[in-house]
Parts: structure tokens; sequence; C-alpha cells
């Protein structure tokens, strides 16, 4: 996956970064299965190596697919992203090790959904248990910005009449 | 790919598969990986199939752009609408345990008609973009 | 019965509207479906903002799920001072939007318009009113990706790429709330705002705390433009159509400003980054060097809707000043100027507006003489202007009285004497503008005479009224500002 | 073992910041939006990496297992996965729609052609 990646910076064609991005949405959905989250793999897969790429490649068809030229001042860039690696790394550092049952997210809130959600709802896969119900506002507001999405693609690309 | 027999065919055969599998994931969303939204794609995505083997006309013909709008829109409201259902009978916003006659029973019925929402949504918007990428390029918009 | 759920209809209103709008397809229907929306949430924020001050902070658990597991909306004397202030603007711009998307939009887009003003509308509210940090996140995408649309939407083609820009450096910002938010949840288990604040002080601190501070810090600082990261604000204003600027100045930056209040006073808490951590230093810092440079480049500005877009990078500066002092003062003051910046703002580009809608555009060429010709806007807008320098008698004056009073409470005088200085950097700004309008003869650009169209005049005129109004009755400005900091500094509200 | 224990998070930050380097390095817009789903993808895993535990299962509840990863991170990321697209479609949208004003879609060019429109406006009047 990293080297994936490494490519997609690299390679300047941009048909070749979509198909690229497709297959490093693949690798992330079957590393998201290894990790037991076959939800969200399942919709990785689908929305991220299929709709995107569709949308890609429909944009790329519109806009034509070659990358004009090479950067021109990597290193301002270069600098935001090591900052941000150091960030990123000072803070996890501290974050609890890798598959720790006693870490703070798995002895607060979430185990009321194991142990509940079948009780409450009456529905085994507790991921659309909390998706639907628990936290269900949240997933109104997801398919609210669903809907601004399409309805903004509606507003933006609606073709005018000429005068 | 218009005039490609054995496509058309295949095409036409894995259509209410595709559509059947969307179904699936939709009702098996309690049970296995799935729901509303990867229903919605899954929807979306026969169709776009569809009109990438049979050209975009045909597509607007089998599902046309007032349909997917409408579509867009209903699902929210269906949404939001079960949401206030709850208010109206006397819990709470998105409150799902007074929607049947026994809690759990109305939990069931509220995550049903979420799900439902979310997909009409998502498959509306889906198809919808789609559609406005690709008749761009052809000018064949409304 | 229905006051009970006043919390959750605040927000679903205007959400339920957006759908609405868009099934309706006619400009019309749709428009007054949004004035009724924006209208409703505006006595919902006035009620519950009555009911906050009468009882204390007022909890609603969304789908009766118990906070932390379900979803919990919040309303307290901060949250419920902003909602006021976001809903109030929204009814007056939606007003003025009758005639002036009309004019400023193709026929076929005008109710998708009003689709995306909804949901911008919801969206804002829901980041404010919400008890949740996830939830405020994807609230937070609602309005940004509904502010993408509608600065897209301006006529000239540099809109889409202001567009581009922001929706860039918007989605870098979220994201990094986003992480900002997961390691909080890593180190806590819990994303209800108030149960992370119960929470947090046992492990304050740690790296994954610190690091989650300096992530929303940044996530949020882009979104309300905090200087250097206010790049995208000049061009997404000058080129939006005039309603979608006079309502983002007025609101979309000021929630932002409130996520940060939110984040640093009740989720982290005041001992943690005022004492502990050098945030008010670094905050200071930028906000002077904001408020300096934003004016200086505002006076050099050939476009009066990007002049005063810089003049609001300026006036960010004044608002996270105040916060930088954590003091009472300093925070009655940010939290006053964030309203009367918003409606001062939204009074100023509401009239640019109606200019826009006689001129085609608002260069300073095309103003020369507007004294004679617009006699009403122009008097509007020097108003306005007296606002947004803080002359006494006006709205501006009560925040900046506030800000000094901080400065000077803290011992800083030259901080007192810099507040003063920098105003007159913005009677130089606002001067240009009478020196176009009344001193300079019409030039080629003047139109006829003759006034904006009544409605758009009127709604303008409302705010005008409303900076002047709020400069002698502080009842309610400054005592909810007040009340405010009294409570993010711990205190009873 | 401390470096083994946080070797999921070295991973993900390694492709946040490759994400996040597209973005502010390239030039070409669609380029830049590849990166920013990039960014935002790599989120994913922060979030779920740590709800793993080792003889875990999915949270599907069932007969027979008593240990499950934490379903919360996985709600949280669907709503993200959701938001990442949208954002997608809208800035394609916006790119189509810049890419037939100018005929570009290279940042620097458009910024050009909006400079020289620029000049040409003010030697207009």
């Amino acid at each position: 996956m990293v080297g994936v990646t490494l490519a997609i910076v690299v390679q300047r064609n941009l048909f070749a970064v979509v198909v690229l991005a497709g297959v490093y949405s693949f690798l992330m959905a079957t590393v998201l299965v290894a990790l037991d989250a076959v939800d969200v793999a399942m919709t990785e897969a689908s929305v991220g190596a299929g709709i995107s790429t569709v949308l890609l490649l429909g944009a790329l068809y519109l806009c034509g697919g070659e990358e004009a030229k090479p950067l021109s001042r990597p290193w301002l860039p270069l600098a935001v992203t090591l900052v941000v690696v150091g960030a990123l790394v000072y803070g996890t550092l501290g974050l609890p090790v890798f598959s720790d049952p006693q870490a703070p997210m798995h002895v607060h809130v979430a185990p009321r959904y194991l142990q509940q959600a079948l009780a409450e709802t009456g529905v085994p896969n507790v991921v659309t248990a909390v998706l639907a119900s628990y936290r269900g506002y949240d997933t109104l507001g997801e398919t609210a910005v669903v809907f601004t999405a399409g309805a903004g693609v509606i507003a933006l690309l609606r073709r005018r009449k000429r005068k | 790919m218009k005039s490609n027999v054995i496509l058309r065919v295949i095409a036409k055969m894995l259509m209410p598969f595709m559509l059947l599998f969307a179904l699936y994931v939709q009702f098996h969303g309690d049970f296995g990986p799935g729901g509303g939204f990867q229903a919605g794609v899954i929807g979306a995505a026969a169709i776009i199939f569809y009109a990438l083997i049979f050209g975009l006309p045909a597509a607007r013909r089998l599902v046309p752009d007032r349909v997917v709008e409408a579509m867009v829109g209903a699902g929210v409201l269906l949404y939001a609408g079960v949401g206030f259902a709850g208010i109206a009978l006397g819990g709470n916003y998105l409150d799902y345990f007074v929607l049947g006659h026994d809690p759990v029973h109305g939990q069931h019925r509220g995550i049903f008609w979420v799900e439902a929402g979310v997909a009409i949504t998502v498959s509306g918007v889906m198809l919808k973009i789609f559609y406005m990428f690709a008749s761009r390029g052809h000018g064949l918009d409304e | 019965m229905i006051f009970e759920h006043l919390p959750a209809l605040e927000v679903a209103v205007p959400l339920v509207a957006a759908p609405v709008t868009l099934l309706l397809r006619r400009a019309a229907a749709a428009w007054a479906v949004t004035v009724a929306a924006c209208v409703f949430s505006f006595v919902a924020a006035l009620l519950l903002a009555a009911a906050v001050a009468a009882q204390g902070p007022i909890s609603y658990a969304l789908g009766s799920w118990p906070p932390p597991w379900g979803i919990e909306y919040r309303v307290d004397a901060l949250s419920a001072f902003v909602l006021v202030l976001v809903s109030g603007m929204a009814t007056a711009v939606a007003l003025f939007a009758w005639r002036s998307a009309a004019a400023e939009l193709p026929r076929e887009q005008l109710y998708l318009f009003y689709t995306m003003y909804c949901l911008c509308v919801a969206g804002l509210l829901g980041m404010t009113i919400t008890g949740d940090a996830f939830n405020l996140f994807v609230f937070m995408e609602i309005a940004s990706l509904s502010s993408y649309v509608l600065i897209a939407l301006g006529r000239d083609r540099r809109a889409l790429l202001a567009s581009y820009q922001y929706l860039i450096l918007g989605t870098i910002g979220a994201t990094f709330y986003v992480i900002g938010v997961g390691m909080l949840y890593l180190a806590t288990g819990t994303l209800n705002i108030a149960d992370l604040a119960a929470r947090l002080p046992q492990v304050a601190d740690t790296r994954p705390v610190l690091a989650a501070l300096a992530f929303v810090t940044v996530g949020v600082s882009l979104k309300l433009a905090l200087f250097p990261l206010h790049l995208w604000l000049p061009n997404a204003y000058a080129y939006a159509p005039s309603a979608v600027t006079a309502f983002l100045a007025a609101t979309a930056t000021k929630v932002s400003v409130y996520v940060l209040l939110r984040f640093y006073f009740t989720v982290f808490g005041a001992r943690l980054v005022v004492e502990e951590l050098p945030v008010e230093e670094v905050l200071l810092v930028l906000s002077l060097v904001a408020i300096a440079t934003a004016s200086l480049v505002a006076l050099w500005q050939a476009d009066l809707k990007r002049l005063f877009a810089y003049s609001s990078v300026a006036q960010i500066g004044y608002i996270t000043l105040g916060i930088s002092m954590a003091s009472h003062a300093g925070l009655t003051a940010a939290v006053a100027h964030l309203f009367n910046h918003g409606i001062t703002k939204g009074a100023i580009f509401l009239l640019l507006g109606g200019v826009a809608l006689r001129t085609g555009r608002v260069g300073f060429d095309r103003v020369r003489g507007l004294g004679q010709a617009m006699p009403l806007t122009s008097l509007g807008i020097v108003i306005a202007g007296l606002s947004l320098i803080g002359i006494p008698g006006t709205a501006g004056f009560i925040s900046k009285w506030y800000l000094v009073l901080g400065a000077i409470e803290a011992g800083r005088w030259w901080l007192a004497a810099f507040i003063v200085a920098t105003s007159l950097i913005a009677v130089a700004y606002v001067w240009r503008f009478v020196e176009a309008a009344y001193l300079a003869p019409a030039g080629a650009g003047t139109p006829e005479r003759g006034e904006a169209p009544r409605p758009m005049l009127v709604t303008a005129w409302i705010l005008v009224g409303a900076c002047i109004w709020f400069g002698f009755d502080t009842s309610f400005s400054a005592e909810g500002a007040r009340r405010a900091a009294t409570l993010m500094l711990g205190g009873a509200p | 073992m401390i470096a083994l224990g946080h070797y999921s998070y070295w991973v993900t930050v390694l492709l946040m910041v490759a994400g996040l380097y597209i973005v502010i390095a390239r030039g070409n817009l669609v380029k830049k939006l590849i990166g920013l789903s990039i960014f935002q993808t790599s989120v994913y895993l922060l979030y779920i990496a740590p709800g793993k535990l080792i003889g875990g299962t999915a949270p599907i509840l069932a007969e027979g297992y008593r240990v499950y990863s934490n379903p919360l991170p996985h709600v949280l990321i669907l709503t993200a996965i959701v938001v990442g697209v949208a954002t997608l479609a809208l800035g394609l949208a916006i790119v189509v729609r810049i890419r037939e004003a100018y005929g570009s879609i290279e940042e620097d060019e458009v910024l050009k052609a909006d400079r020289a429109a620029g000049k040409d406006a003010a030697d207009g009047v």
C-alpha cells in the first residue's frame, strides 16, 4: 500500500494515477478486513475503488489526462509535511499500543454497544445498530452530506441556457 | 460497446442479479455487513453498468432524470421524517422506541426506514452525479 | 410539548427545508420555504436563549439514547448566543436574497441556491448546538460543502477557483479536526464534549492530548481564516454572490471561532490551554500580525468586497486577540465582537450587494459620487463603517471597549495602544469609501440616481439599525457575552 | 516493543503525509483531489487500527464469540468515507467547470490567465 502511494506521488499520467488510487482503495479494504472492520471494508471497496474511480475517469475524460510539469518548489510543502509528521509521531507515541484491551476506547462507551445492542435494538450487527440507532443522528447528517454533494453537482453542472 | 451482442446479453442477465444483490445487502444489514449506504451504491452501480453498455440515453429512459432527482430529495425527507415521527409519537427526535408496540420492535422499524432513506438518497445522488458527468461531454443535458 | 423539542427542531427544520426546495423546483416557492425555515430557527433560537438565561443549560438526547452513548444537543449561554446570531443573520440574508440572488444567478439554478442555503444554515446551526465532537464534524462538512457550492455560483469565473481553493483548504482543515478528535477518542474513549471534558483531566499533559490540541487548533484555524491560514478568504468573499458573501462573512467564520472557544475552554479547559501551554502567546502574536497586515492590505484594494474581506481577516484577529487574553474581559470582548462584527459585516456586504446590483461591480471606480446616486445605501455603509472602526454609539465600540479594558486589566498598555492605533487604519479605509462616494465627482461607471430594490434596502437597513441599537442597548450582546465568558471560565452561568 | 506496538500508527502517518504532500505540492487540480482523498483515507486507519483486538472478531454478535473489535470507530469511519466521496464529487464538478472556463486544470496556468484578464480589465477602465 505504501508502495502504491509513493507511485501515485511520482506518476504524472493521471489515468495511471486513477487506476493506482483504485488499487490503493482495494488494498485499504483488505487491510480493513484484516482489522475486523467488514462494514467499512465493504464501503471502502465500493466507494473508493468503484464510485471514486468512475467519477475520476469521468472528470479526466472531460479534462484531459496528463499532468503538465514536474514540481517547481518542493521545499515548502516538504517542510509543512515534515512538521505534520512530527506532530503525528509525537501524538501517536503516547497512544495505547496495538490491541491493548485496556485502552480507554475499549473500556468506556463501546462496551455498552457490544453488550446491550442485541437486547436494546434487536440487531446483531452492532455496527448497524450504532449507525442507525445510537448514533442515528450522525447518519442523518451523513445522508445530508450526500444530498449536499448531489444537489451541489446539479447546481454546478447543469448547463445554462445560452442567451 | 453498444454493438457487441455478447456484452449486451450478459449485461441484461447480470442486471437483475446486481439489483437483487443490492436488496440483499440492504435487508441483510442487520445480520451481516451492509446497509443502506452500500446497497445504494451497488444499486446505482447496476444502472451505471447498464449505461456503459447500452449508452447513456438508454439508461436515462430506464431511470429518467426526474425520478433520480426526486430520489435525491426523498431519501433525506424519509430519514428526517422518521425523526419527526418520533416526536409526534411522544418521544425525542429520532426516537425509535415509540415507533412500535414494544421498544425493540420500534427500533427495528426505525432502523428499517432510516436505512431505506439512506439507500434512496445515496443511489439517487450517485446516479445523478454520473449522469451529470457523462452528459457533460456529449452535450446531451436536459 | 413542542417547546422541549426546540433544540432538535432548530436544526432539523432548515435541514428538511433543503430537500423540500429541491423537490419544489420553483424559485419563488423555494424562497418562501427557506424564509419560513430561517424564521422558525430564529424564533426557536430566541426562545432557547431565553430558556437558557432563565434555567441554565439544556440537554437534549437525540434518539432518546442517553449521552455519551447517543448524540446530545446542548444549549448553554455560549451556544445560545451564537445560535441567535446565525439564525438571525440567516433570516435577514434570506429576505435579501429574493432580489439579489435573482439578479445574480441564472434562473435554472435559483431554487438550487436556496437548497444550498438551507443546508448551509442547518450545518452551521448543527455545529453550534451539538454536544458531540464527531457530530460537529458531520455538520461542519454539510456547512462547508454547501458553502463551496454557494461560492462557486458566483458570476465571475474566478469564483470557481476561489471555491476550489477553499474546498482544498477547508477539507484539510476538517481532516485535521478529525485527526484531533480521533486522538482524543483514543485517549479517552468518548466523543461527547461534556464527557470528554470530564475525562480529560486524567490524561491531560499526555502526548496524544497535546497533539490533539494542535490538530484541532490548526484545523479550526483554517476554517476561521486565522492569519496566516486566511488565504482562501478574500477571493471567496470577493467572487461569491452578494448574499452568500454577506451570510458567510457574518456567520461561517464566527461559528468556527465558536468551535475554537468550545474546545479551548470546555473540552481542554482553561487550565491546560492557558497555564501550561504557550497557546495564548502564539495566538496573541498571530492576532497582532493578522490585525496589522490585513488592515494594511485592505487599504490598497481596488475592489470594495475585497477590501472588506481583508478587513474581516483583521477583525477575526481582534476576536482571537480577546481569546488570547483568556481573562473574563477578554473573552467577553471576543464573544461580543463575534456578534457585533457579524451584524456589522452583514450590513456592509448586504449594502454592497445593492450597489453591485446597480453597477455590476463594486470597484472604487464605480462608487464615485455614490452619495448622490444611492444616498441611503451610502449612508448605511458609512454608519456600518463607523461601527467597524469602533466609534462610540455603535456596536463595534462596545466590543473594542471590552478589548481595551481586558488589555489594561492585564497591565498591557502597549496592547491597548495597539488596538486604538489599528482602529485608525480602519478609519483610513472607511474614509476611502467616503472620499469616493461623497467627495469625488461622478465617474463614467457611476450609476444613475436610484436606490437598490426596496426589500434589499430595508433588510440591509435593519442590520444597520442593529449596529446602532447594540451600540446603546447592550443588555443582549454584552450581557450575553459576559454570561458566556463566565461559563467558559468555569463559573456558574 | 514500543516501536512494534505502534507499527500501525507509523503506516498511517506515512500515508497521511504522502497524501498531504500531493495536495500541497502538486499543481494539477485533479491530482490534488486524489491526494486529498488519500489523506482522508489514511485517517480511517488511525481510527480503526486501534479498535482491533487480536483474537477478536468483527462486531456482529453471534454464538461462540466473546471478543469483538470496537464497533464505534467503524461507524465513524463509515460516515467519514461518505463525506470523503461527497467532497471528491463536488471537487471534480468544480474542476470540470474550471476546465471549461479556463481551458486548463493546472493551477499556475489558471492563475496566469486570471492575472492577464485582470490586467486587461484594468487597462480598459
